[in-house]
């Protein structure tokens, strides 16, 4: 990948560094100068596919998620990446309200707030391999 | 993070604080459920004015909220949520089942 | 190493990611709920280290740096790592005011900066191969 | 970040805001020799009420000035430095060549 900055991060999927995550990538993407509305956009996003990786990849074991984050120009490029459970059907998952832990609450709004959220989402999902999220958000797109 | 309560008459208003996610979802349900029960309310308000960030997980916390309400014959809305959260409240549907005010008074009339 | 949490952080050596760096350790120290003195302490120790990478190790070429964050019960310990030049003589190095960039106004004071607001200081280095800085401040400590 | 300037009598009042590490300091450095000579000015006060972080390659950036300063047979002084200043400014033995007071009307006093 092209880019003008980089970074990588790696943590363990305990749900108290979901919060981490999050400020990590908002501190990394802050250089392009974002909107108090466009950060809170790459918070959510970055926080709905962490908890994926935490839930329903890693399902509540500890494992290791990586995040890459990629600047260039007013583009930034975000990889969450598991090795864990993987998606058998991926269209399926990002349907809005679908979810496979219902018995827990979850809304099934994951992959559609990271849709929502951030211009571009992609997902590679190889079952019993893991799981690749990468999402783009172009800063000032709409100023 | 938080959740602080208050009663009036049969309504459980419910100011959730700092950041609403998976991590802290579990805790804050808890809370809620008992504190529902303990004072034996029919409706609840969410109360969101300190509430920095949500993302699903919280979405999940209200609407797990909305249908035991709802089983009880009560109703539930939202108050004082600041631009980030009803772009989450509004992109995960919830406001076909919730409404959003802008005051706890408006909210509590409409009860 | 023994931990109950651990992240690892990888950088480009540019001086606009010295404030990232910094802002990603503070938020994963924030966990063991420091005071805003020892998180100042911390950003400083670890803003001494990066910047090192960067004028030091990498001579302002582009690098990768390295952080490693440790927390066991109350104590952190960060690692700052690159594979940069190397110091020949660590303990001159590590003396106050000795600088080997003197028309660059350097002011020779961070490993002193780092031993005086870290609790531990351990510097290893190949000359040629590169620098590891490990730095450990337990959290409460003086309260 | 940034650097804001004023001048009281042939003093450079040195205003540092945001946080001045390595990656700031050369930008800081050239603004402010600019304007020292600029203005002709004979003292440099530097206020940082405002600065909210520091490390070593800030002193570095101090005791250049200083260097140029006393040259030019003029005083330094550093006005408002908060806890974490202090103390970095403390390790680094510059308290030994620059005195640290806790208004710019003392500094100026002083001068
Ligand atoms: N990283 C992942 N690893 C394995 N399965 C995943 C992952 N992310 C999402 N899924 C699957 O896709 C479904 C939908 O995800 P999402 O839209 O985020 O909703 P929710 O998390 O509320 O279930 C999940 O229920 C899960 O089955
Ligand atoms: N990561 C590193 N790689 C190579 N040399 C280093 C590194 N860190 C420090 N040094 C050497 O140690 C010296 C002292 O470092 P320091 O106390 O931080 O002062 P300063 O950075 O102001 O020179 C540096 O001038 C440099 O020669």
């Amino acid at each position: 990948m092209e880019y003008n900055n980089m970074m990588e991060l790696k943590f363990l999927s305990k749900s108290q560094n979901e919060s981490f995550a999050r400020t990590v990538v908002a501190a990394f993407a802050a250089q392009l100068d974002p909107t108090i509305e466009e950060i809170a956009d790459i918070k959510t996003a970055v926080s709905e596919a962490v908890t994926n990786c935490i839930i329903h990849a890693y399902e509540n074991k500890i494992g290791i998620i990586t995040i890459r984050a990629f600047i260039l120009d007013n583009k930034i490029t975000i990889e969450v990446i598991d090795e864990g459970k993987g998606i058998e059907d991926v269209e399926k998952a990002m349907q809005p309200l679908f979810t496979t832990r219902l018995e827990e609450e979850r809304a099934g709004m994951g992959f559609t707030v990271m849709q929502t959220f951030m211009d571009e989402l992609e997902v590679e999902s190889t079952p019993g391999k893991g799981t690749l999220v990468r999402m783009t958000k172009y800063i000032g797109r709409n100023r | 993070m938080g959740a602080k309560f208050s009663k009036k008459d049969s309504t459980l208003v419910v100011k959730i604080e700092g950041e609403l996610d998976h991590h802290e979802a579990e805790r804050v349900k808890r809370a809620i459920d008992e504190e529902y029960e303990k004072k034996s309310c029919k409706n609840m308000i969410f109360e969101l004015k300190n509430l920095t960030f949500m993302d699903s997980s919280g979405i999940g916390v209200i609407i797990g909220r909305y249908k035991k309400v709802k089983n009880n014959g009560g109703k539930v809305a939202i108050v004082n949520a600041n631009q980030h959260l009803k772009k989450v409240i509004e992109v995960s549907g919830l406001l076909r089942i919730i409404k959003c005010y802008n005051s706890l008074e408006e909210a509590i009339k409409d009860m």
